[in-house]
């Protein structure tokens, strides 16, 4: 334990020891979706790593609450040859929940697994770049990339590429094992996860002793839960609506921030008469963004113009390109001599899809457009939208930060298929000068917004809300994740 | 007591059957139009039941929604009394035979599903939407009409009025249409006004959860589904949804205890 | 404890019913009804149905239907019933009177042993433990004839005779000083009335208690009682001792209900044609399945009618007599080919009707219809007989569909209205109603003209008048015996009823557990009895007193 | 006895034709449960090799075998996206749906049984139509939007029980059934409507019958005649009823298991159908059927205990 987690300690038991009535060493979050299992390096689920992101597995390098890349279970690191190959010096006291102690032969084994050819890991596109991974020493070791790449730290501090045990690997999916500062208590399943202090973390000791997490799909139960005082905060709060009421509660305070959410029309520019940019350009012209941020969220979310997230340094404000005007959308639909459309609307499951799509399908019927607006579930949406590409339109929030990159994959479900804009990918992937990558992204940001691939609506505000007192929860959303280090009870 | 309820039954039925039928020609405001600068306004002048999220007229939303809970609601009960009284007839005419045994076998095999389940995966599969709200609400009417109709028509089949059609040379089919079905009428009347009203309170679960007519098209359920997250701040939105339903429902169970009254012989020497 | 009324004055009659009116509703059941009796006093009410006679008995039980509103006075032993405290009469019911119902089938608790049926009237009224409880009625049980029985049974495994025993058992449990019997052999055969009547009458003996009969058939009171009332329409016609009403001092109604229940059809000149065979039966076995002794046993067959033959000649009137059970109307359905036969043969002027199943290549069904046209029958009740759906010219015409030259719709109407006015009914007022718009005997005349209308040889008479007024009953009997001299009918006479089957037979089969177990000429089988069965049957006749 | 047989045997091949029929259905169901598992950016071939780990690359009758074969000896299999063993997934949602459902029903039989015995035997008297009146309202009300009214003034408005959630046994009886009281009574409201209905209605009828007055020309008071006679009379259309209620409180339960996000069966269904969790479907609706069918045969030899007619 170190010292100022043991000060911290002494305080808190001292003041627990005088105040009639302690300061509480528990916390009940509430998450809207339970995840499938706990392994993140097995499943995309972004809400796996809501739960055990930062508390029960650490990565080499981890994400701070304002999206930075911070020294994880890896002290410090250096790219040399230009990036070809990085130095990782790893803590030395680190031991995993089932005793054990963390090395490097499990920076090995892990990065290893996620590349394997049978590796189930969502992310496997991170980890594509490593060649192979060096032991230096036990605290030591080299990773060598086939291209250099400024993105390393960058990509190891996802929740996919945390460190596991191998002794532990088969058993990560319903009982995770990690380093972090909580380890794995139980899973009541359909109802909630349990996480403990881990009182031989290498950091600084966490306040909390007891973590639990609950799951409440129903936006009503969220908010009846949270008036109730059943759960002690909600970070992202599925009811946008409610916001004002908690606001207005003096029990409670709300968390407005930001994430990583371009929430987009997506439209299937491989059918006709998407293929048309007249077409696509119409339909974001007869999109009122304020209306539907009014309208679906209540007022919460940025308008977007391209898809990049508003709080990235390297962002371009693009919105009037695509403003709304309805005679301009008519007069491009004019020119491209489209009379009598009709489009499908797919919806997945989230408020702010299917609120938007209603607010969206009446905007287009305002120029001629017609919808055919279809609720699906998300293992519905996944398959006909995503793998099918069986849609017209589509609203989705993509949630992954900086994931521009997705416009170059021409198989990736809007396809949109252009030469130029993956060659800017592929040179943004090996350029590490930071004001060329920069210029770079700035350049895809336009390229995109002028083929307007997709209609870019906003960015997805993360609305949270939390007793007062409960201090230390992440503002914004950098990555997926309820990182509950910091977190502790103020009266 | 009695001839209250069975008043206010007809009202609120006769109500409902305007009100949807109105919404053909005319509703106070355009249900498919958003006014999101006017979203939820209390019950005024304007609008009288007020607006919702997005600033739509809640008395037209129900005006039109009444159409999408009656028609789901009218053909469950078209596929329960098409496909159950024949299936009962049938079953009854031959009764212990093979087709009354697997009909009757069918009829325990449906009923031992869980009916939302089953309504759940049926979506699921062929997607949600009005059209498979009505097919899943209409498939569990089935076993209730046939099991109905099988028992009525067994009861039917040894009276002297049946017998002497036999005497008559006639045949079992020709006796079934002729004599069976007629004196089941008002049986079937009553329970096909039962199973109106518990359709209006199935597509009202279905549409809650998702799986019932999709917007734009307005629906109870979803309405109140949609207005959940909202009854602490605008209570009105969530409100009138649901006391729609109950007010048809109570009507149509007030209509059919009406008409049993009226109609089922087995009462009518009690009074 | 005992809370009988006690020591009831020797001058104060036990029963004295004062200007007693009774109105539900609208509806004037009873009207300034008086009369009384006197302990140990038996006394008959008779009455079609209607006349308010059950009316009379429940009023005196206070247990009226609810709206019944009671005006006068009942007291029983000086006590007035009327407007009785609720508690105070609870006291009186099975302890001071007694009742006893007409349905046996439905008057017992089909969930309670009937000894506890019994035991729970004791126990209630006169305070014993549960054991002693069910000791007396066990002593209860063994007077009503039922010593054979097991206490522990329960209400369905019992006959209707042994029931109604059970329910006269529950009467009498606590020694009542007044017991009433509504109707109490009505739902009975008559083998078991007897005995009924008997045990009632024997019960009345030992124990001197006062009893009210009430019943629609005179023949059944009048041996048992001593008193006598007539009622109709809610008022009391005539009343005296039994034997004065018997003599001629009664009303012009009594009268007609006498010669009712005594008539016999103008003796038609018999043109009985016994050369002729229109229908034969031969051997015939049949049955319904009943459950199976274990669960892959083949089913077993009931046989209700077994190796039955018989014939029917030519405008014969054959009379088919049987207690319920004996399979008389299981015959009456191979007859018409409504039921498969498992064995024998049954044909019609020579023609093969039916044959069992397994020599038939298709169902009863495909029978011609030339031959189905030549039998056709009149079902016992006039409520159910008729689809309620239909309107009469439809109903009448519906056998037309075995006729093969199609009719016109004129030609039907003519035809039906034809025999509607032959069968005493006005065609043009009746062709267009329902049949629930006629009283009983009009509709067993419809009945008639719907079994006419195909112009058959034969005509099965199922219980065709049992379920008819006696006064009624008479008009339609001697329609029959009318249409059978003008159109040559045969009828075959189905019926529990020995008195009717006398007065308008030929020649009777008596059946008994589904075998015929003697025939012979009418007269004969019913004066000189050969076997046993039938002599109890015809010793069972109620008979009223020859009058003077 | 025989009847008994008879029964069981019809319920062996109820449930046979029942797995085939789920089996099929299900498998139809279009969505590939590892595309879900593996979300947006995942690679075909990570997904492939998923499938295959999976056992989905089979045929669907081997399946079926499997599935069937391992159901015979309690082996439901594992669930594709919680990778843990069904029957212990099952058991710790059997332990929060089977207290709700039989908490429910009692509830439902408690309020029914009173309410139906006033109407009957105060027939048209004020009692009645007081009754009558609310159990019209009873059966109107979806029991969702009740559910919502309940929370809104007991969990939010007075707090007097929590809003939802399952704290679990371990915690004691208490806690627990505190949580599942709301939920029972928003299921039991509509239920004890529907049961008074019935009740009274079958009271009525029974009350008709020739023995009650047999019962009264005894001398036993009206009260006394309606619980010695009647009521057990009346008992088998009521029981019907409360068959049908058990076996839909248990599986009908998905809508207020979400209102109040209990870990119920309904929501295990629910969740699997829309994470394409085929196997569990499949097991938990052949559980629930096999329940049904099991309820519907209690019902039958319940219905000979009551009336000595039906014992053959």
């Amino acid at each position: 334990m170190s010292a100022p987690g043991f000060l911290y300690v002494a305080i808190a038991s001292v003041w627990l020891a005088s105040a009639a009535q302690a300061a509480r060493t528990d916390v009940t979050i509430g998450m809207q979706l339970e995840p499938p299992n706990l392994d993140p390096t097995g499943g995309a689920a972004a809400a796996i790593d809501e739960i055990v992101y930062a508390n029960v597995f650490e990565g080499l390098t981890r994400f701070g609450p304002d999206g930075s890349v911070l020294p994880g279970l890896a002290l410090e690191w250096s790219p040399k040859d230009g990036g070809k190959y990085y130095v990782f010096a790893l803590r030395d006291n680190v031991t995993f929940h089932d005793g054990s102690a963390f090395t490097a032969e499990d920076v090995v084994f892990t990065l290893d697994r996620a590349r394997s050819e049978d590796s189930t890991n969502a992310q496997k596109a991170l980890f594509e770049n490593i060649e192979r991974v060096d032991i230096i020493d036990p605290t030591t070791v080299e990773i060598h990339l086939a291209e250099p790449s400024g993105v390393l730290p960058f990509n190891l501090a996802w929740g996919d590429a945390v460190m596991v045990d191998e002794a532990s690997v088969d058993t990560l999916a319903t009982a995770p094992v990690g380093t972090g500062p909580f380890r794995f208590e139980r899973w009541v399943q359909g109802d909630r996860v349990e996480l403990v202090r881990n009182d031989d973390y290498w950091g600084e000791a966490v306040a909390l002793e007891k973590a639990s997490f609950r799951f409440i799909s129903e936006p009503t139960a969220a908010f009846s839960a949270m008036m109730a005082g059943d759960i002690d905060a909600f970070p992202n709060f599925p009811a946008p609506e409610n916001i004002p009421q908690f606001e207005a509660d003096p029990r409670f305070s709300a968390v407005v921030g930001s994430t990583e959410g371009e929430t987009i029309l997506a439209m299937n520019n491989a059918k006709a008469p998407l293929d048309d940019i007249r077409v696509r350009r119409a339909i974001a012209h007869a999109i009122d963004r304020a209306a539907i941020i009014d309208g679906a969220m209540f007022g919460f979310g940025t308008p977007i113009g391209t898809h990049f997230a508003p709080h990235h340094p390297d962002y371009v404000d693009l919105v009037e390109a695509s403003g709304f005007d309805q005679d301009a959308a008519k007069a491009l639909l004019d020119e491209a001599g489209v009379t009598d459309l009709t489009l499908s609307l797919k919806l997945p499951p989230p408020s702010y899809a299917r609120r938007g799509g209603e607010i969206i399908a009446a905007q287009l019927r305002e120029i001629g457009i017609n919808t055919e607006i279809e609720n699906l579930e998300w293992a519905q949406w996944l398959e006909q939208v995503f793998k099918g590409k069986d849609f017209d339109l589509t609203i989705v929030s993509h949630t992954e930060p900086l994931d521009i990159g997705i416009y170059a994959r021409p198989d990736y479900y809007f396809q949109y298929d252009d030469a130029d804009f993956q060659a800017m990918m592929e040179s943004l992937a090996t350029e590490t000068d930071a004001a060329a990558r920069s210029a770079l992204l700035v350049d895809a940001q336009n390229k995109i917004a002028e083929d307007q691939v997709n209609a870019y609506l906003f960015q997805l505000a993360k609305t949270g809300v939390a007793a007062v007192g409960l201090q230390g929860l992440w503002e914004n959303s950098p990555t997926q994740a309820n990182d509950l280090t910091g977190v502790f009870w103020q009266d | 007591m009695r001839r209250t309820a069975a008043a206010i039954g007809v009202f609120l039925v006769a109500l409902l059957v305007v009100m949807a039928l109105l919404s053909l020609v005319w509703t106070p405001y355009d249900v498919t139009r958003l006014a999101i600068p006017d979203k939820l306004q209390t019950p005024g002048a304007a609008h009288w039941l007020g607006t919702d999220h997005f600033g739509r007229d809640i008395l037209s939303m129900l005006m039109v929604g009444a159409r999408t809970s009656i028609s789901v609601a009218l053909i469950a009960v078209g596929i329960g009394l098409g496909a159950g009284v024949p299936l009962g007839l049938l079953a009854a005419s031959g009764a212990g035979g093979w087709i009354d045994e697997a009909v009757m076998r069918f009829n325990d095999l449906v009923f031992a599903f869980p009916a939302l389940v089953i309504a759940i995966l049926i979506t699921a599969v062929y997607g949600p939407g009005a059209v498979n709200a009505m097919i899943a609400i209409g498939i569990f009417n089935v076993p209730v009409f046939a099991r109905l109709t099988r028992g009525a028509a067994l009861a039917l089949w040894p009276r002297e009025f049946v017998l002497a059609a036999r005497v008559a040379g006639k045949g079992s089919l020709r006796i079934s249409v002729e004599h069976i079905l007629p004196n089941l009428s008002n049986l079937l009347i009553v329970q096909s006004t039962i199973q109106f009203s518990l359709g209006i309170l199935a597509e009202a679960g279905l549409s809650y959860v998702g799986l019932g007519a999709q917007p734009p098209i307005p629906s109870w359920g979803r309405m109140l589904a949609e207005s959940q997250t909202l009854i602490t701040l605008s209570p009105h939105v969530a409100i009138f949804p649901g006391l729609a339903i109950v007010v048809s429902v109570l009507g149509l169970n007030l209509l059919g205890d009406t008409l049993r009254d009226k109609l089922d012989p087995r009462l009518t020497h009690e009074r | 404890m005992s809370a009988s009324v006690q020591g009831c004055r020797v001058d104060t009659p036990l029963l004295r019913v004062d200007s007693l009116s009774l109105s539900i509703g609208e509806d004037a059941i009873l009207q300034t009804l008086s009369f009384q009796l006197h302990a140990g006093d038996t006394l008959g009410i008779v009455g079609e149905s209607g006349s308010g006679k059950s009316m009379t008995a429940l009023a005196i039980m206070q247990l009226l239907p609810v709206g019944a509103e009671l005006q006068g006075s009942i007291a029983f032993c000086g006590e007035e019933l009327v407007d009785l405290d609720e508690a105070r009469m609870q006291h009186i019911r099975g302890a001071d009177i007694g009742m006893v119902f007409q349905e046996p089938m439905t008057a017992l608790n089909p969930v309670h042993t009937i000894a506890a049926q019994v035991a729970e009237s004791i126990r209630l009224h006169r305070g014993l433990t549960r054991d002693e409880s069910f000791t007396e009625a066990r002593a209860t049980l063994d007077r009503v004839g039922l010593s054979d029985i097991a206490g522990d049974r329960y209400p369905h495994e019992l006959s209707g005779g042994q029931r109604q025993r059970v329910v006269i058992a529950i009467a009498i449990a606590c020694r009542p000083r007044l017991l009433i019997a509504d109707e109490p052999t009505t739902a009975l055969d008559v083998t078991t009335q007897a005995g009924i009547l008997a045990l009632l009458d024997e019960l009345q003996r030992e124990t001197g208690m006062a009893m009210i009969l009430v019943s629609h058939d005179l023949a059944v009171v009048a041996k048992t009682v001593d008193k006598l009332l007539v009622m109709r329409d809610g008022t009391i016609l005539d009343s005296g001792d039994t034997e004065d009403i018997f003599s001629a001092t009664a009303s012009a109604y009594t009268r007609t209900l006498l010669d009712a229940s005594t008539w016999s059809p103008p003796s038609v000149s018999r043109r009985a044609d016994h050369n002729t065979v229109l229908l034969q039966v031969d051997g015939l076995v049949a049955g319904y399945p009943s459950g199976r002794r274990r669960l892959f046993a083949p089913r077993q067959i009931k046989n209700a009618v077994d190796n039955v033959s018989f014939a029917v000649h030519a405008g014969e009137n054959l009379g088919l007599v049987g207690e319920s059970g004996s399979g008389k109307s299981t015959l009456a359905r191979c007859l018409l080919g409504l039921m498969p036969i498992e064995a024998g043969m049954v044909s019609l002027n020579g023609r093969t009707l039916s044959l069992p199943k397994r020599v038939q290549s298709r169902s009863q069904q495909e029978w011609g219809r030339a031959v189905r046209r030549d039998i056709q029958i009149v079902f016992q009740d006039p409520y159910g007989s008729f689809n309620p759906r239909h309107r009469v010219e439809r109903l009448v015409a519906e056998p037309l569909h075995l006729l093969d030259e199609p009719m016109t719709r004129s030609q039907r109407r003519q035809r039906v209205s034809a025999l509607l006015e032959r069968v005493g009914i006005e065609p043009a007022d009746a062709l267009g109603r329902y049949v629930h718009e006629f009283s009983g005997g009009q509709r067993q005349r419809i009945a008639l003209a719907r079994a006419l209308i195909v112009q058959p040889s034969l005509i099965i008479l199922d219980e065709a008048v049992s379920a008819l007024d006696v006064s009624v009953r008479a008009q339609v009997l001697a329609l029959l015996a009318e249409l059978a001299a003008d159109e040559g009918l045969a009828y075959l006479f189905v019926s529990h009823d020995l008195s009717v089957v006398r007065n308008v037979t030929d020649r009777v089969l008596v059946m008994r557990g589904g075998c015929v177990v003697e025939s012979g000429l009418t007269d004969e089988v019913l004066s000189q009895p050969r076997s046993a069965y039938t002599r109890s049957l015809v010793d069972a006749i109620p008979t009223l007193p020859v009058l003077t | 006895m025989i009847f008994a047989l008879k029964r069981l045997v019809a319920l062996a091949v109820t449930l046979m034709v029942a797995s085939v029929l789920v089996f099929f259905v299900v498998e139809v169901v279009p969505g590939d449960p590892a595309a879900y598992m593996l979300g947006l950016n995942a690679a075909p071939d990570t997904v492939s090799a998923l499938r295959s780990e999976l056992g989905l690359d089979r045929t669907g009758f081997a399946r079926w075998f499997e599935w069937i074969s391992g159901m015979l000896v309690g082996d439901f299999g594992v669930s594709y996206t919680y990778r843990t063993e069904i029957s212990t997934m099952v058991l710790d949602r059997v332990v929060v749906s089977l207290p709700l459902a039989i908490y429910a029903l009692l509830l439902a039989v408690v309020i029914a049984f009173p309410a139906g015995v006033l109407a009957a035997s105060h027939r048209r008297g004020v009692g009645d139509t007081a009754v009558m009146g609310f159990t019209q309202i009873g059966v109107a009300i979806p029991n969702f939007w009740f559910a919502m009214l309940l929370v809104l003034v007991f969990a939010i408005h007075w707090r007097w029980f929590p809003s939802g959630g399952f704290p679990g046994w371990s915690g004691g009886a208490f806690d627990a059934l505190k949580a599942l009281t709301l939920p029972a009574i928003a299921l039991a409201l509509p239920q004890a409507a529907i049961l008074a209905r019935v009740l009274r209605s079958s009271l009525l009828d029974t009350l008709g019958q020739d023995y009650i007055r047999t019962a009264r020309a005894k001398g036993l008071s009206p009260r006394a005649t309606l619980w010695k006679h009647a009521l057990r009379n009346a008992m088998i259309p009521v029981l019907t009823i409360v068959g049908l209620q058990f076996s839909f409180l248990l599986a009908g339960a998905i809508i207020i298991e979400n209102v109040f996000y209990l870990p119920g069966l309904g929501r295990l269904i629910f969740q699997a159908i829309s994470s394409r969790d085929l196997v569990v479907v499949e097991s938990v609706v052949m559980l629930l059927v096999f329940a049904v069918v099991v309820v519907t045969f209690v019902v039958d030899l319940a219905y000979a205990w009551i009336d000595p007619r039906l014992r053959r």
